[in-house]
């Protein structure tokens, strides 16, 4: 019958996302890892920069086994499956960048990488960058989303670095915070997540300026 | 940064895109509701419906003209991405066209009716038919007097026949589970309201 | 330190309520099978009465599978996650024997089961029935939000029952709800979920009188 | 039958519960005097330190009691009746120490006990630290509770210090709130009351900051 | 019935006297209100308050003859059916007094000072008390600044005192219970505003 | 201190309290005794007639042991220690009469005792009736609620009775519930809670009418 023929339709649509739900949780589980050594980064710096390298290593060759499966089938039917994962690394890898904690990107400190570079750094050949290729990439959502989260974690940052009297990081943190907030006004964003998350910016730049402020006091 | 005004073109074509999908689907569901009420009005006289009926040609051949619309927004590579977009028309679609395939035939159309003429998303098809068993309770509400109490239960029958198989789909993802539950909801409602007719009847 | 201590917790809690949620809802899909079954028992007796029985023989089976996971952990700090389920499912077992529709129950036709009986159906050996025991059992109360709901059904069931001139289930229902009436009145209730799920079964006494009352016109 | 059972349940427990109610407000009693007490010790320093120690001794054995009937049962079934009494003592206790004011912890000055610490001072033997234990126990959460509450308090003993001129205790206070802030700031917590506590600590942060700020002008 | 209408006789009745008592209790606020009104206007140009002061001595008269009335009418066995009623009026009434003598002794007046002429309730003196801090804070907020830290502290120590001496009573019934809470919320809010102006005074 | 002589005497008062309280739950006790002898009298008549005779017989004595306590103090300031369980019992010897279970009052079958009765049937030495003397007694309210009550039980013996095919309690309930509504407009009550009691007695009344009416078809 019609149903029984739509059954296994859904049937075969779920166990697939299902396989790939599995394998972004293991993404999650490395992103967690991953955020963990950057909190010890601010202590420790140079000994963790090998484990940061490592961490990312390891969520590249992930991505890359994500990305076998999801592109064998219609990208944007599953990307919810995996879209705020890839939020999350594209926020690491930024901070990771950021903070010179990554090797061979070491000249990136105090920058934020562009769309291509969080590319190249993930995996330079099965990820396409822009959103008109149908298979697995990084899309420009997901890389703002990462933009906006790294502007939190810096506003957090310049706080912790003037406990350890880093006067540098609070400054760097509100020029990337600033340029932030200036690129994200050449966009026309929709009444969608985006919006929502960008609305929070001001918070976060506020922040940053207040911590600026007080360390020149 | 020349990416950012990079990713503005980007997202700005998507969203025309996205608005004009939305505006077919508007038109969609539009001619589908005025299809229905006609159906309704023919229906009250004559049912079955005569399978030559053609008051709703004129409704049909728009329909038709916005899908072939749709269907060249569609024809590009990140089609899905949209989908959620045109769901609202094509349910009402869907909707319209299976009502007037009951009302003829007393049995469910098939997604892959020729009368369709399109590649129908199985989900869709599914909530579409599903807001179609409303269309039969009105249907059964305004004209059960004039049937004969079998007539009706075998009405009733068939309605819950559907919704026992609605109801049977397993592993839907979230999304789709959560709009399955609500329509399902409507239903037992709507069959409830086919019973007292019959319980009224009887008295 | 404390707070991965606390993180691991959390993660545990988490992933543990999220696997027993979707058992529990495995449960409640069936569930709603059954309840249309049911519904069709009416008009095509015998025939359904095998798809009821297996019916029940799913969920049996589904919640000792249920049972299995949550007699692992804390009875009362996730008993929430089921026992809307439980009682659904006590509700319907308690329906398939007063319909006579459950194979090797059907001198029950017509007569409440007990708790005791209701967990034998379900599984003799794996769901205890008394609640001073913290493993996964069916709970007084549960069983009782179910006895509370077959009420709901079975005045319902009267009137479709005189749709197809059944005289016998109308009256065998209103006589099943005035003794549940009777019964919960006697007790002292807590300003609880029963008290409130008993306040509306006065309602469905008055529905099941009216159907009884337009029969003798 | 069935319906006397359940009476006897519903009767059982709510004395069960009036008993637990009734003992944990005796507890909440003695925690507002050794909270006052506490807010003495600022002015009369020695002095109040005997009387705080006896508070804390004969909430120790009030806490005994609870335990003791508690951990006849459920756990889970009752732990929302204490809970907040026991983040209360928790935070409490952790302010005794924190300022000195703790016969025999005098060394603890300026700094946070542990859970374990906590659990020794209040009963060693009767109250288990670890969460998975059913009986009666102090758990992770409600520690951390009493570690976010902490804070107001150290928050407005800052104000007052500088009254009295203490200039040490408004910046211990400060870097004690600091660590708080940024090792709650690693977990990722569910949208439950920790989240929501931790939510206003935000606020005792700058109320420090502000009065470490005020003093250095 | 007969039975009945003896009934609404005796309701009727206690109604009545209910309605009496609540506006002599009415009666004594109003005059403990505009009695505390008066004590801050003096006490900001005189502090300590002399012990001669006598402006309010028109208002104490009104509050005794009502006093008075109110012990008429609990001149029953009766009378403690009628205690909520009058309690809120007592209140006040200690409230002021005791308001009063802090401001010429910044110490406590007790349940049997002679001033009171009445025999208090122990706990519409324990309520009337605690609101007194309320004016209190109100004092030393107006006239903080006129004063030495020292003083006020000395200040903020008896309200702390109070408050500790108010938190310790036990075994009080839920209702005495409850209402004692709400005062102490109040009192340590009062508290925490003088220390904020100490504070303020600091810096 | 004044506060430990104010203390001595909340001390007095919460012991005396205490006692009340536990001569009040004996009664409470023996009221649901007497309610579920009640319950049966329906079906087995004079067998149980016995036993609430009896039943009535130790509340007597309980009350006149609480009485003996209650009456060395002031009756008003303790009287919500008791006033709920005297109207409790108050309402079910007004039952027991009107059922004609009470042994030696079998004349008042399908009547409302007065106050007085009420009073003497309890205890006719010990117990006066009218609220002047202050002594402990049974007050017009209590009485009055008891009457409230009452109706709700006859309501409700209305329906049972019906199924056992009995017809003049139906119509003797609505006789009296018809009486204490008119009775009940004698009085000028205000707005407290016999007023909101009686706002429910137009409820029974309707569903006493309802089953008369029923009946009559």
């Amino acid at each position: 019958s019609i149903f029984r023929e739509l059954q296994a339709k859904i049937d075969h649509e779920t166990s697939l996302r299902d396989e790939l739900s599995s394998r972004v949780e293991t993404i999650d589980q490395e992103s967690k890892v991953l955020r963990l050594l950057l909190g010890e980064f601010e202590i420790s710096n140079n000994e963790t920069s090998i484990d940061i390298t490592k961490s990312i290593e390891v969520i590249k060759v992930k991505i890359q086994e994500l990305a076998k499966v999801a592109s064998e089938h219609s990208y944007y039917k599953y990307v919810n499956v995996w879209d705020r994962a890839i939020q999350e690394v594209a926020c690491l890898t930024l901070l990771a960048a950021w903070r010179g904690a990554l090797q061979g990107h070491e000249d990136k400190k105090y920058q934020l990488l562009t769309l291509e570079q969080v590319g190249q750094i993930l995996n330079a050949t099965l990820v396409p960058v822009y959103p008109e290729e149908v298979k697995f990439h990084i899309s420009i959502e997901e890389y703002l989303h990462g933009v906006l989260s790294i502007s939190t974690e810096l506003a957090r940052l310049s706080v912790n670095a003037v406990i350890y009297g880093n006067k540098e990081v609070p400054l760097k943190s509100l020029q990337t915070i600033e340029n932030v907030h200036s690129s994200f006004q050449l966009l026309s964003l929709k009444n969608d997540s985006l919006r929502r998350h960008f609305d929070g910016l001001k918070y976060q730049l506020k922040r940053a300026e207040d911590v600026v402020y007080d360390m020149r006091i | 940064e020349v990416e950012f005004q990079q990713f503005q073109r980007v997202l700005q074509e998507q969203q025309d895109k996205r608005e004009r999908i939305i505006r077919i689907s508007r038109e969609i569901t539009i001619q589908s509701k005025r299809m229905i009420f006609l159906l309704h009005q023919a229906s009250s006289t004559k049912f079955p419906l005569p399978l030559e009926f053609d008051k709703t040609k004129q409704h049909k051949q728009n329909i038709q003209k916005q899908l072939g619309l749709l269907k060249q927004e569609l024809d590009t590579p990140d089609a899905e991405r949209y989908a959620a977009s045109c769901s609202p028309g094509i349910q009402e679609f869907v909707e319209a066209y299976a009502f007037e395939y009951w009302l003829q035939h007393q049995s469910l159309i098939q997604p892959n009716d020729a009368k369709f003429q399109i590649d129908l998303q199985s989900f869709d098809y599914v909530l579409g038919v599903c807001d179609m068993t409303g269309e039969i309770m009105r249907f059964l509400i305004t004209h059960g007097s004039k049937f004969a109490m079998v007539d009706v239960l075998s009405h009733v029958q068939f309605l819950r026949e559907l919704n026992l198989e609605c109801t049977k789909l397993r592993n839907l993802n979230r999304r789709s589970q959560n709009d399955l539950k609500q329509k399902l909801g409507v239903m037992d409602n709507s069959i409830s309201k086919v019973e007292s007719i019959c319980y009224s009847k009887i008295l």
